[in-house]
């Protein structure tokens, strides 16, 4: 029940299996992809989540990847599926009333994507009536285009490509998420650009549930140390290193 | 063009195909058990067995009146809280089992209505029991109107399949979005191939309904 | 003991009463004929005996059960009391030879080796073995009949009822149907109640004739007070006069 | 839940009304579009028949979310925008258009030919025959199939959610998302569905014991 | 202008020939029964007529259009010509009243108030005012039959056709249809073919009487012929034997 699976120590049950179970995205470029070919889930989070589960329990610690949609996170994460989460994940108040967040893994920032030469330029070309931006279910951009641009409407759709998609159909003016997937798609499309700048801090954290402290803490700890060994800096330039036009050297630790 | 020829890989084709595999298997086993299980529960309902057939017919118009997307949710992360934890292949198998059983129940128990009274007169006074009546006469004879109501249900039932996504099944909607996941640019052609897969799979399903239409006819 | 008693009994549809107060006794190998104007509650009676229908009030004693009691078994009865219908209510997924012996195989146990024998003896006898294979829909209105008749004796019944069993024919087709009937009745061991208008056969193997009107039972006589005197009901007379007259 | 029901009414309530604003249209149009190909696919005329053939087997063999999309992200390109509520409920009127046809031509079968050959005798036309005398006893056969379908209609409407319709799968996921408490939204937008499916359904029965 | 001519007409269902070469003509205001065993024909022959049966070959004019003719619209000849079928084909969905109103109000526009003038003394002509608003469900066979007649009436058709109008009735209520079907008989501008075993009705009424089999028209005769000498074809005289000694 409930109670026992919150009452169970995550941080010992993983030390004692030698195995962490993380819930991580499978159809998000950069962060984590299914690659076909061999079934396997690949991307920064996916080696950033090696890389902690092996600081956290050594050398031969196993890393178990679950692959995870916005509305199947939380719910396995509750029934002890998974025990935590690395899913492009950004920390806010609202959703910390529900789980625990560790410090953020990764600073991504909320930008926009548009056709090239189109007449905006920047997220405030957007705030006005009629205008309507793209985003994607389970980010967190909607409340954000609230902040920047009131006026605008927002659709929300299922994945990127169907965004992305419907922003060739002309049904946004805008496609808005955070800014490192926004360039994966410019690479693969170049008719459109990044335009602007990120907008805001998107915070990425890793979620446990309510009451695990110590599994937190050791996350944390072990998030510290990868970042201090240069371990983090060389995944991150392993996955953003060829994106054109993200400067991933600010986002160095 | 090149989009379509790109995406068009062997290598997603035979991921493709191999979330078809999925989508048929559990196709296969939720249509088998919920033909049984919806057949019990229609004939349940119609022979108005007191209490017992009210119940069952409230527990039915609840279910089938729920969204499926919802049905497999709670199988997959509800039931944990109950003692049971499904794996994401058995949640599926048993969340669609668990609905099309109701509506397959509502169709069978209006096939059986619509059979003329006079059957069952005949049998009755011929000796035979009522549930003899039911099973030997009026079914068989239920069945066969039913047909088309039922190969409709089935073909829903194949393309519900895909709703398991939400669980992370890995049947042919799941792979298409993981095919596409790859390059945002595949998933018109993506489309356009699991409108084909669907259909083939559906069609051969509309096809054998003809088939067993004309031969009881 | 006779085969069928009814008595006082009252039957209701909802708050309409259909039987009014019947009394009858049939003895075991009477032929009676029944017969009255459309809804004067024949199919009712004739239902009720075969458990049907629901009695409301009363006592009907059918092959020494009450069927009032609730705790009788209908199907006790039914074992022994065979019923056609107008529209004959074949089994429509089931050859003739399968409507036949489905019963006898089930209810009676009886084993297929028999069971065959006396299902085509029967078929024999009403003049369709060649049609053992077809199916219910491929005959005409005449044969159905014929083969629900056999359906009936395949049973072994002591009893046989029948519920207006050549109105639904074409002309042509009625004969056959009676002829089997009156090779039946003339099996002194069998009980026939027969709702029809085919007076023809009532002269020619009815022991009685029972009027019906608007739920009750105006005249029950035997044959020969009814075709040789005149009934003594003034209806019974008005509605005999009508169906003669017409044919 | 409960206090899911609280704090998001708003969003659940216009996700409601949207839902129940497209179940409401495409039931309409489904409804007579199925019903037309329903008597292509009986008529006489060879033509007519495998048109209304066509019709059905396509659209009911391939997905919703397939159809849905089409209208949302391909016509777009070549004909005209659509939104996604409109694209959405467009996609589910053809859709279940084909499972009505299906439907509808089993009833229009099961009506005595000899009703046809009445209507026809007296002086109707085809068309008037189908419209005045077989549709209405069709429709009286087939009401708990089509209940079904109707059920089916109005939980298929979630296929909005994919185009941004704002309905009430959308809401759902929606709050789902900024909330994280997953299980309570889904029991709720479940009951909020029960809410427009369950007295769809007693209505059927309802018309099916009255027309009996 | 006779009301309809057969001249040379051949009907298949798929390879089974069902008319074979009938000539056949029949003038306004006459009164024809056939007659013949089941599958002779007589339907196929009566439908042909209604263009509910395409023909094959031959020239089939009813009422001055061509039916053989593609381009001849049916229901240009439907409206002129009345059917009366075995099992009467009311509008299930309608009641009596809408029944007979139906077709004059959307097919020739009859004004509402005429037309439901016509339509309640068609009612009163077949006895059936106090039915107007029931079921056809609701009503007996014979009931049915005679608002099937008035139906047809309504439409104030040069010509009926009746399809053994009788044959799926109770015994006594068959007379009531008999009854109307004579006072139109009577009305001497109307034409009538009649598919009917109803002697009495040929005897009273009939003009003619031809006897079909095997898809063929054996004899043709004059009432008097039929009745008074012997029909001279043998078969004719076999039938004739069978269906009036079981009556
Ligand atoms: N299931 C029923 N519910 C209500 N009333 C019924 C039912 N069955 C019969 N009745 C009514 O009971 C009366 C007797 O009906 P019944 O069928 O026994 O008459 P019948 O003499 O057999 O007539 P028919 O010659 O037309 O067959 C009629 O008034 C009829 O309308
Ligand atoms: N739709 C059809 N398809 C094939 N054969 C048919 C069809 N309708 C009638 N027939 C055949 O054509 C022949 C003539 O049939 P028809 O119904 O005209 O006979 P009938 O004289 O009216 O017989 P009945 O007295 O039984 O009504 C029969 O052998 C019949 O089986
Ligand atoms: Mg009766
Ligand atoms: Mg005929």
């Amino acid at each position: 029940t409930k109670t026992a699976l919150s009452d169970q120590d995550v941080l010992q049950t993983d030390v004692k299996d030698n195995t962490i179970t993380w819930g991580v995205k499978a159809d998000t470029k950069l962060f984590g992809l299914m690659d076909i070919k061999d079934s396997k889930v690949k991307g920064f989070e996916i080696d950033l989540a090696k890389a902690m589960t092996k600081e956290i329990l050594g050398k031969n610690g196993k890393a178990v990847f679950v692959p995870v949609t916005s509305q199947t996170r939380v719910p396995l994460l509750r029934n002890g599926n998974i025990d935590a989460i690395m899913a492009t994940m950004t920390i806010n108040p609202e959703r910390a009333k529900q789980v625990d967040f560790t410090k953020s893994y990764f600073d991504a920032g909320q930008a926009i994507l548009v056709k090239k030469g189109s007449p905006i330029h920047s997220v405030k070309d957007l705030n006005k009536k009629g205008a309507i931006v793209l985003g994607v279910t389970g980010s967190n951009s909607v409340q954000n285009i609230g902040k920047f641009a009131p006026k605008a409407k927002v659709l929300q759709l299922s994945d990127y490509a169907q965004a992305l998609t419907a922003l060739k159909s002309g049904q946004g003016d805008a496609l808005t998420t955070d800014n490192g997937i926004l360039y994966g798609m410019s690479v693969e499309n170049p008719n459109y650009v990044v335009v602007g700048g990120s907008f805001t801090n998107e915070p990425y954290g890793i979620a446990v549930n309510k009451g695990q402290t110590k599994f937190k803490n050791r996350l944390n700890k072990a998030l510290t140390k990868v970042e201090k060994d240069g371990t983090y800096n060389k995944l991150l330039d392993k996955w953003f290193g060829h994106v054109k036009g993200f400067n991933y050297e600010e986002m160095k630790r | 063009m090149q989009n379509f020829i790109d995406a068009y890989s062997w290598i997603n084709i035979r991921y493709l195909l191999q979330g078809l595999r999925v989508t048929v298997e559990v196709s296969v086993a939720s249509i088998i058990l919920s033909y049984i299980f919806g057949t019990i529960l229609g004939i349940i309902r119609y022979a108005k067995i007191k209490y017992f057939s009210a119940i069952i017919g409230f527990v039915i118009d609840l279910i089938r009146n729920l969204p499926l997307l919802l049905i497999i949710f709670f199988t997959y992360f509800g039931l944990p809280n109950l003692g049971f934890k499904p794996a994401i292949l058995e949640a599926a198998i048993l969340a669609m089992t668990v609905f099309e059983s109701m509506m397959i129940a509502e169709i069978v128990r209006s096939g059986i209505v619509s059979i003329d009274s006079g059957q069952m007169e005949g049998a009755l006074s011929n000796g035979l029991t009522y549930w003899q009546g039911l099973r030997i006469i009026l079914l068989p004879q239920a069945m066969k109107n039913m047909i088309p109501a039922l190969v409709s249900q089935f073909i829903s039932l194949v393309k519900d399949t895909s709703l398991a996504t939400i669980i992370v099944l890995p049947e042919m909607m799941y792979h298409a979005q993981i095919i596409y996941g790859q390059n945002s640019n595949y998933i018109i052609p993506m489309f356009v191939a699991l409108a084909v897969l669907y259909f083939v799979v559906c069609y051969a399903l509309s096809l054998l309904s003809r088939y067993l239409d004309r031969r009881l006819a | 003991m006779s085969m069928i008693e009814f008595h006082d009994v009252q039957k209701y549809y909802g708050d309409f009463q259909a039987l009014k107060n019947i009394n009858l006794t049939v003895e075991a190998g009477e032929t009676a004929v029944v017969i009255g104007p459309s809804g004067s509650g024949k199919s009712t009676l004739i239902r009720t005996i075969n458990g049907l229908e629901p009695i409301q009030d009363g006592k009907l004693i059918v092959d020494g059960y009450d069927l009032a009691d609730k705790k009788t078994d209908p199907n006790k009865i039914r074992k022994n009391v065979g019923m056609v219908f107008q529209h004959f209510n074949l089994y429509a997924n089931k050859t003739v030879l399968q409507n036949i012996m489905l019963a006898p195989k089930i209810v009676l146990k009886r084993p297929d080796k028999e069971n065959q024998e006396l299902a085509m003896s029967l078929l024999e006898k009403v003049g369709l073995a060649s049609k053992a294979n077809s199916y219910p829909r491929q005959l005409s209105g005449g044969q159905q009949q014929r083969i629900a008749i056999a359906r009936s004796l395949a049973m072994r019944p002591k009893c046989l009822l029948f519920d207006e069993p050549t109105s639904a024919l074409d002309p042509e087709m009625i004969d056959d149907v009676l002829n089997v009937m009156k090779d039946i009745a003339r099996d002194s061991s069998m009980t026939m109640l027969v709702v029809t208008h085919e007076m023809g056969f009532a002269r020619e193997v009815g022991d009685r004739v029972i009027f019906m009107d608007d739920g009750q039972i105006l005249e029950d006589d035997t044959k020969e007070q009814f075709f040789d005197g005149e009934p003594t009901n003034e209806r019974a007379r008005q509605f005999l006069s009508k169906i003669i007259v017409h044919k | 839940m409960i206090h899911i029901f609280a704090t998001q009414w708003q969003s659940l309530l216009y996700g409601l009304g949207q839902t129940l604003l497209c179940s409401i249209i495409a039931l309409f149009f489904s409804l007579i579009i199925g019903s037309l190909f329903a008597i292509f696919e009986i008529m006489p005329n060879k033509l007519m028949r495998v048109i209304g053939r066509i019709y059905v087997e396509v659209f009911r063999n391939i997905p919703l979310l397939v159809i849905t999309m089409f209208f949302f992200v391909v016509l777009p390109l070549y004909v005209a925008k659509i939104n996604g509520f409109t694209a959405g409920t467009i996609g589910l009127t053809i859709y279940t258009s084909a499972f009505i046809a299906e439907t509808v031509r089993s009833g229009i079968q099961s009506v005595d030919d000899g009703q046809m050959e009445g209507a026809l005798s007296n002086g109707l036309s085809f068309w008037q025959s189908m419209r005045y005398i077989i549709l209405p006893q069709a429709f009286k056969i087939v009401i708990p199939p089509l209940g079904n379908q109707f059920i089916n209609l109005v939980k298929n409407s979630s296929v909005l959610a994919f185009v941004a319709g704002f309905d009430l799968m959308y809401e759902g996921n929606m709050i789902a998302n900024d909330t994280l408490q997953t299980m309570p939204t889904y029991f709720a937008i479940g009951i909020l569905y029960l809410i427009i499916t369950m007295p769809l359904s007693y209505y059927m029965r309802h018309l099916e014991k009255k027309l009996a």
